[in-house]
């Protein structure tokens, strides 16, 4: 038998607590190498990644702190794919007796009563609490409800309070909500409401050898029943090996068409600044747009997601005949996109998205009134240039 | 240095609630420790170890006790708010109560030293002269212990100032209302980065800790002199 | 008056003694440092638990059959032989602090008959700051004191407090013998007028004999001898404690009259007259004085010539050897015994032996007179002369 | 109550690293606490003030102040990797560095006030009789400072198996590394279902503190008779 | 030898003192409470810092021109009022601490000339212990001594540290006759043998007589007067310290012979002789004692048949009021005056005058003799006679 190898040091965040350490035996089991997590919030593991920690492999709770250590050269770039998926959920303790669905102006502030709070994480710096206020924006009851949040360390304490009582309602994790008998679910998010709630993982650039072998257990069968059984979604990208073609799996509707169009050679647009003058663009065509300042951009209507970072890029474009009732709009980075039809916001029927797919972030499909012209507005994105095409069902 | 409406408010708040917790937990402090050291109590020890069970702890989990006991289904906390309508879960009396529980053992600590750094003499000199108990207490033992009280005051205070665990689990980071500094703090330090506005929120923390420390060490030279050491 | 009975047990040293004095008055403590003096006065004062204990003062139980009254509520000022002020406090509040607690309400012990408490005259500031120097003191701190003033504060702050009682640990013992002087006959008053009763730790023969009704002879925590101050004068372990110097018989004497121009007052002691300088004494008033053997001259003849106002005449009852070249010889000079000490070479030369006729001189200014005024906290502790 | 591996690891962690930080600034602060209280000292306050900094700020923060500063990459963590081979981060004896820190205002409160209770009329005596400023440290004030300072060792000693922030920000959360009972508690907090491992893992930290309390209570009664209090 | 100059101010208290004596020995700082003696101690030993001082022991600077040797460099054994004793060491672990620092190296003060240090004598705790009545306390714990006890714990600490001069602040005051009585014949072989200077603070006369080579009297911080006992023994002053009893002629004498039989030795004062008790003394060696004014009897003739065996004659040099009813004899007995207290009465009765011949009595046992061993200490300090 081989002989027991130096064991690997994970860090991971700490909402992976419960699975992580379930599926470490295993691996340990088939490779007879000793994997050590230590379980932390995710800005304190970047930054001791960042200060010399001698870890194998890092998974995030969220993008950012992986940005941060990408942007630091601190993960090999090449191992970085999103392993799981989660959805926000709205919770109540078990024996509440509040039924809610969660659309454009439902009575959350009265489900709460006249004194309760809305438990979740703190949107100022907790994941779970940032992707609440996006969903909560979207359906225009963030104003409302911001002076009713109880704000939480982390997603865990928040479920706590729903559990014990202290609120009436939360907004956790799916799998927090599954793992926790003393809550219910009132309802799920619509996925369109916030950004994909995705963990990505990585390989340290210390990594030891034996790492990639452990990510790969990951997003094996073995671990796969693990996630699944917690309530994650596995991302598509999961499935493929790391570092090989990119990982465009985990989809949640048939994109194929998609992920054709985006093989082809892209054209070359500017995005405009002003809606009467929106740069017209065609279906199934890839475009490479090139964003300007959002500060600068006059929005036809006000983006769905209602704060956007300084910073980030924003644009206008416009299709002038669409035939089909159904259009779907893709984009690479993490951009948020809103359809403006006879001047009204779109509500977006579904979205989908992979943020470890190299190639397609984001399909968000759109029901439109055939034969009007279509605006599309292109928010809060990180990058000036951006792919995109959109494509008609 | 300008403050921010926020990072006022966050001043606000940390001096409300390590002020309040302090004079909450202060008389409590002084009996408790008067009750330690009285060799003959019983279930002296029992009591010795619950006041320190905030130190043996980690915050978060007692935090998570104050949650238990003093939310609103509670049963301390359920009490009070159906009898007095008092609501500590959330609020800035909860994160005054999570601090004052906190800085309990600290208090205590420092009360008892000095307690039993009174000449006992002093206390026979007391009785003898028609002092009973509550008496010498406070007109001989209090005044004596004043350099300890005070020292354990000041402890209490900057550690109130730089509690969080415990608070930000009972009472979690609502701005203006539970958002302390540290709790300000740590959430600039969980955004990316946050660090420029953590570095000063950390100095302001510190300047406040300072400004406490001169206060505290003025009046105990004054203490000290007027007790003729 | 004073009935203590106390036992108590220490690592290497026991105390087990019975005090019992019918009359009011003074009960000097004396014996070699570390007999338990202190020992004793702490439990008496409740500060110490005995192991066993029956302290009944004025007719006031305090102690008894297993109950105990605590130390705050037995009205005993104690002056401690460390002052033990309070140095939180000026030497103003220190004296407040007593005086504020002066009338404080005092429960008798559980099962104790209950006596009426006899009045308990009032002690001021106004008198005592003056009386002891106090005043340019009062606003000081305790830490600005000299030890002596120290002492003169705990005084002050136990007359203050209003007590039944008054335990006096060494007071003088860092006093000089100016301020001894003023303080003494304040503690007099104390005891005549005021009628307090005290119990008195020293080692000054001068003021035991000054303010004794009752003398407590202790060694090694057990009580040695006890009576009045004329037995105990003659008793051969105080020359230990106080000094050979000090050995003398104390002895009792009433005022015939007085010479208001020479301050002399002729005295009745025995079948014998004795002048001594006395001003405020008045005719018939009991008078206390010691002679103190080393000042007793003998003679076998009148002398005549001599500064020497008092010359008794007496017989000689016995002569004992005090140290290796002097002896104490014993004379009776009719209804009084006087103690004199003279080398063994002027015994000699003298012929003094024990029935011989003698003249026992003495300078009136070597005596000491202390008048007793006939309160009655003093008759019964009158010899029967 | 029998411990699983994964407790029994945490449990002697805790106690060595609690052991470590006590042992490790006990005389650093004796010497703080000595220097504090020498009245002329010029920037005293600004040491007093260094002193309390773990104390006014949050943990956490202070946790990111040592990975800053002795990080593999911090000014310090790395001259002391480079010249000698230490690494503190993400060990052990970082975790012990991070709970001294933590506690260091709380022992150096404790033995300032039992210093200041000394008698310095003893140490005049020492003085005439010929001990210099060093003999009479350690022959007459340490001695007699001696119930404080087993005061402040003991409330270190508590604190520092109850610290959380400091440690899971600079030494990170690695099993029978540095995953102390608080750390593991955490963990167990933040697992589904965990709350039974939890609430075992606070009876631990719980009965260890109590039994530390009562050793330094026996200790603490056994020198105030030697002292003869 | 001594040359202490040294100002203080305090609030309210202002000590501003200059003491030079030529010759070692012992110095007494007398004075009442209050006065400023500690203060000044204080400022010897280096525990207080004085505002101005000038500090040289036995040609040893210890303070000058603002230079200052630490406390710890002093060599100054010193005895404080309390004793304060080592409470965490029992009693022999408060004597080694004396003894183990006893050699330890000391520097000189910067500035001042190196003078070669005198041998000091090492004194051992065998010598020690049994003296100071310390053996059966050594392994006690401080707390358990009595006030007493801890005095001679700390009399023996210092005595063990090796001192260059010892400092005694009132350090028999709690003690009990016979324990100061063991002590004092220590303090003088200290004295004599082994020439320890020493600074001894007391209200004791009795002390200061056996002790003092040089007697320094203080008031209000002021040095009022000083100078050899026998000068300061006529001073007024005095007389509010020491009490009335206390005051006397201090005289010296050279024994002439011994009557080892009597334990009597004849002493020549002046043209007189003077027959004390006096074992120790051998002929020739100086004695020094004090004829307490209360004890000096005068005759206007010669007396006979008295016990008394010390008729010395003299003139009457002047005779002044002492209280209200005594006066105080001054008479020249040929080379030495003496001091008389008489009563006024007596005085007219004898028609007292200066000028006038007496015979003054004074009984040998009323007279304590202190030979003066003719060490190099006191030679200087021994009066013309
Ligand atoms: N706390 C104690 N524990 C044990 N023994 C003690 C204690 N206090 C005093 N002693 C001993 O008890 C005896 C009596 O002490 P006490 O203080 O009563 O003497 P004292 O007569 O007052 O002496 P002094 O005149 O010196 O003050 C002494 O031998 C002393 O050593
Ligand atoms: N720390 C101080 N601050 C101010 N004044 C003080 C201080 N200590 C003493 N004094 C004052 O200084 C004077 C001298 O005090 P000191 O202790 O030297 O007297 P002393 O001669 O030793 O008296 P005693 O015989 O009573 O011990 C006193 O009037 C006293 O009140
Ligand atoms: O798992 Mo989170 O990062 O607390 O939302
Ligand atoms: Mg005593
Ligand atoms: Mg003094």
């Amino acid at each position: 038998a081989e002989a027991q190898r130096e064991p690997l040091l994970v860090f991971a965040a700490a909402s992976l607590t419960d699975v992580l350490q379930q599926a470490g035996p295993l691996y340990t089991k088939q490779s007879n190498v000793e994997v050590k997590f230590s379980f932390a919030a995710s800005s304190a593991l970047a930054k001791q990644i960042e200060s010399g920690a001698r870890a194998d492999a890092f998974l995030s709770a969220d993008q950012d702190w992986m940005n941060y250590l990408q942007e630091r050269k601190l993960i090999k770039a090449d191992t970085r794919a999103d392993l799981l998926g989660n959805r926000l959920v709205l919770i109540a303790p078990k024996d509440s007796k509040i039924t809610l669905k969660l659309q454009k102006g439902a009575p959350l502030i009265e489900a709460l009563g006249p004194n309760g709070r809305l438990s979740t994480g703190d949107p100022d710096s907790v994941p779970v609490g940032k992707y609440a206020k996006t969903a909560l924006g979207n359906l225009d009851l963030w104003a409302a409800i911001e002076s009713r949040l109880v704000r939480a360390d982390n997603v865990r304490v928040a479920l706590m309070y729903v559990a014990r009582g202290e609120a009436p309602l939360g907004i956790v994790y799916a799998t927090d909500a599954a793992a926790e008998p003393q809550v219910r679910v009132v309802d799920l998010f619509p996925e369109s409401s916030h950004a994909p709630i995705t963990y990505p993982m990585a390989a340290t650039t210390s990594a030891s050898a034996e790492t990639a072998s452990f990510l790969k257990f990951l997003r094996g069968d073995q671990a796969r029943a693990i996630f699944t059984k917690a309530g994650f979604t596995i991302l598509r990208g999961a499935g493929t090996a790391a570092g090989s073609a990119p990982a465009c799996s985990g989809f949640q509707f048939d994109v194929s068409k998609e992920l054709k169009v985006f093989e082809s050679k892209p054209r070359e647009v500017a995005a405009t600044t002003a809606a009467n003058s929106a740069a017209a663009i065609d279906v199934n065509q890839l475009y490479s747009v090139k964003l300007t300042d959002q500060s600068k951009v006059s929005f036809a209507t006000t983006p769905g997601k209602s704060t956007v970072a300084d910073g980030s890029y924003a644009g206008l474009l416009k299709i002038t005949s669409p035939r089909t009732q159904t259009i779907r709009v893709t984009a690479t980075e993490h951009a948020w996109l809103d359809v403006v039809s006879g001047g009204k916001l779109v509500e977006s029927a579904r979205h989908t998205g992979s943020a470890n797919c190299k190639v397609l972030r984001k399909v968000v499909e759109f029901k439109i009134a055939p034969d009007q012209p279509v605006m599309i507005q292109v928010s809060g994105s990180t990058e000036q240039q951006i792919k995109l095409a959109v494509t008609t069902i | 240095m300008m403050l921010t409406a926020a990072e006022a408010d966050a001043v606000r708040l940390s001096l409300s609630i390590a002020l309040r917790s302090v004079l909450f937990s202060l008389p409590l402090a002084i009996l408790v420790a008067w009750l330690l050291t009285r060799r003959r109590l019983h279930g002296r020890l029992l009591l010795d170890a619950f006041v320190h069970l905030p130190l043996v702890l980690p915050p978060v989990v007692v935090g998570y006790l104050l949650l238990l006991l003093f939310g609103m289904r509670g049963p301390i906390g359920g009490w009070l708010y159906a009898h007095f309508g008092i609501q500590l879960v959330f609020t800035s009396a909860g994160a005054a109560l999570a601090t004052a529980v906190m800085s309990f053992p600290l208090m205590v600590r420092a009360i008892r030293i000095s307690l039993e750094g009174v000449d006992s003499g002093l206390e026979d000199a007391a009785r003898t002269l028609g002092a009973g108990a509550w008496d010498r207490f406070f007109t001989v033992m209090l005044p004596l212990m004043l350099p300890g009280i005070l020292a354990g005051a000041v402890t209490a205070f900057s550690a109130g100032l730089g509690e969080f665990g415990a608070v930000i689990t009972f009472v979690s980071n609502i701005p203006g209302e539970t958002r302390t500094l540290p709790l300000a703090l740590y959430t600039a330090l969980q955004t990316p980065g946050g660090d420029a506005v953590a570095a000063r929120l950390a100095t302001i923390s510190f300047t406040l800790g300072l400004l406490g420390l001169i206060a505290a060490e003025y009046i105990a030279r004054r203490v000290r002199r007027m007790l003729g050491r | 008056m004073f009935s203590i009975r106390a036992k108590k047990r220490r690592d290497g040293f026991v105390l087990d003694v019975e005090i019992e004095v019918s009359s009011p008055g003074v009960v000097a403590l004396f014996g070699r440092s570390g007999c338990g003096k202190t020992t004793l006065a702490n439990i008496i004062a409740g500060l110490l638990p005995a192991d066993e204990a029956h302290i009944v003062i004025d007719g006031v139980a305090l102690e008894q059959n297993g109950k105990s009254l605590q130390a705050e509520h037995r009205r005993i000022g104690y002056v401690f032989q460390d002052a033990r002020l309070f140095p939180h406090l000026d030497v103003m509040g220190n004296l407040r602090y007593g005086e504020k607690r002066a009338n404080r309400f005092v429960p008798a012990l559980q099962g104790a008959p209950v006596t009426p408490r006899r009045e308990l005259p009032r002690i001021t500031l106004d008198v005592v700051a003056p009386l002891l120097g106090l005043e340019p003191l009062l606003s000081r701190r305790v830490h600005q004191l000299s030890g002596g003033e120290r002492q003169r504060v705990a005084l002050g702050r136990a007359l203050l407090s209003g007590p039944r009682v008054l335990i006096l640990d060494e007071p003088l013992a860092s006093l000089d013998a100016a301020r001894r002087e003023e303080v003494l006959p304040y503690l007099e008053k104390l005891r005549d007028e005021l009628a307090i009763p005290m119990i008195y730790v020293s080692h000054q023969f001068e003021e035991v004999l000054r303010l004794a009704t009752h003398v407590v002879l202790m060694d090694k925590g057990k009580v040695l001898s006890q009576g009045s101050l004329d037995e105990l004068s003659l008793h051969p372990e105080l020359r230990a404690i106080v000094g050979p110097d000090a050995v003398g018989a104390v002895i009792h004497g009433v005022v015939e009259s007085l010479d208001g121009g020479t301050g002399l007052a002729n005295i009745r002691v025995g079948t014998n007259e004795l002048r001594i300088g006395l001003r405020d004494a008045k005719a018939g008033a009991h008078v206390r004085t010691q002679l103190l053997a080393r000042d007793i001259i003998l003679a076998t003849s009148r002398p005549d010539n001599l500064s020497v106002r008092n010359i008794m005449t007496g017989t000689i009852a016995r002569i004992v050897p005090d140290d290796e070249d002097t002896e104490l010889v014993y004379v009776d000079i009719g209804g009084a015994s006087i103690l004199s000490r003279v080398t063994r070479a002027a015994s000699i030369a003298l012929g003094l032996r024990a029935g011989l006729q003698v003249w026992a001189l003495v300078k009136s200014v070597s005596i000491r007179g202390h008048a007793f005024v006939e309160g009655p906290l003093l008759k019964s502790s009158l010899p029967r002369a």
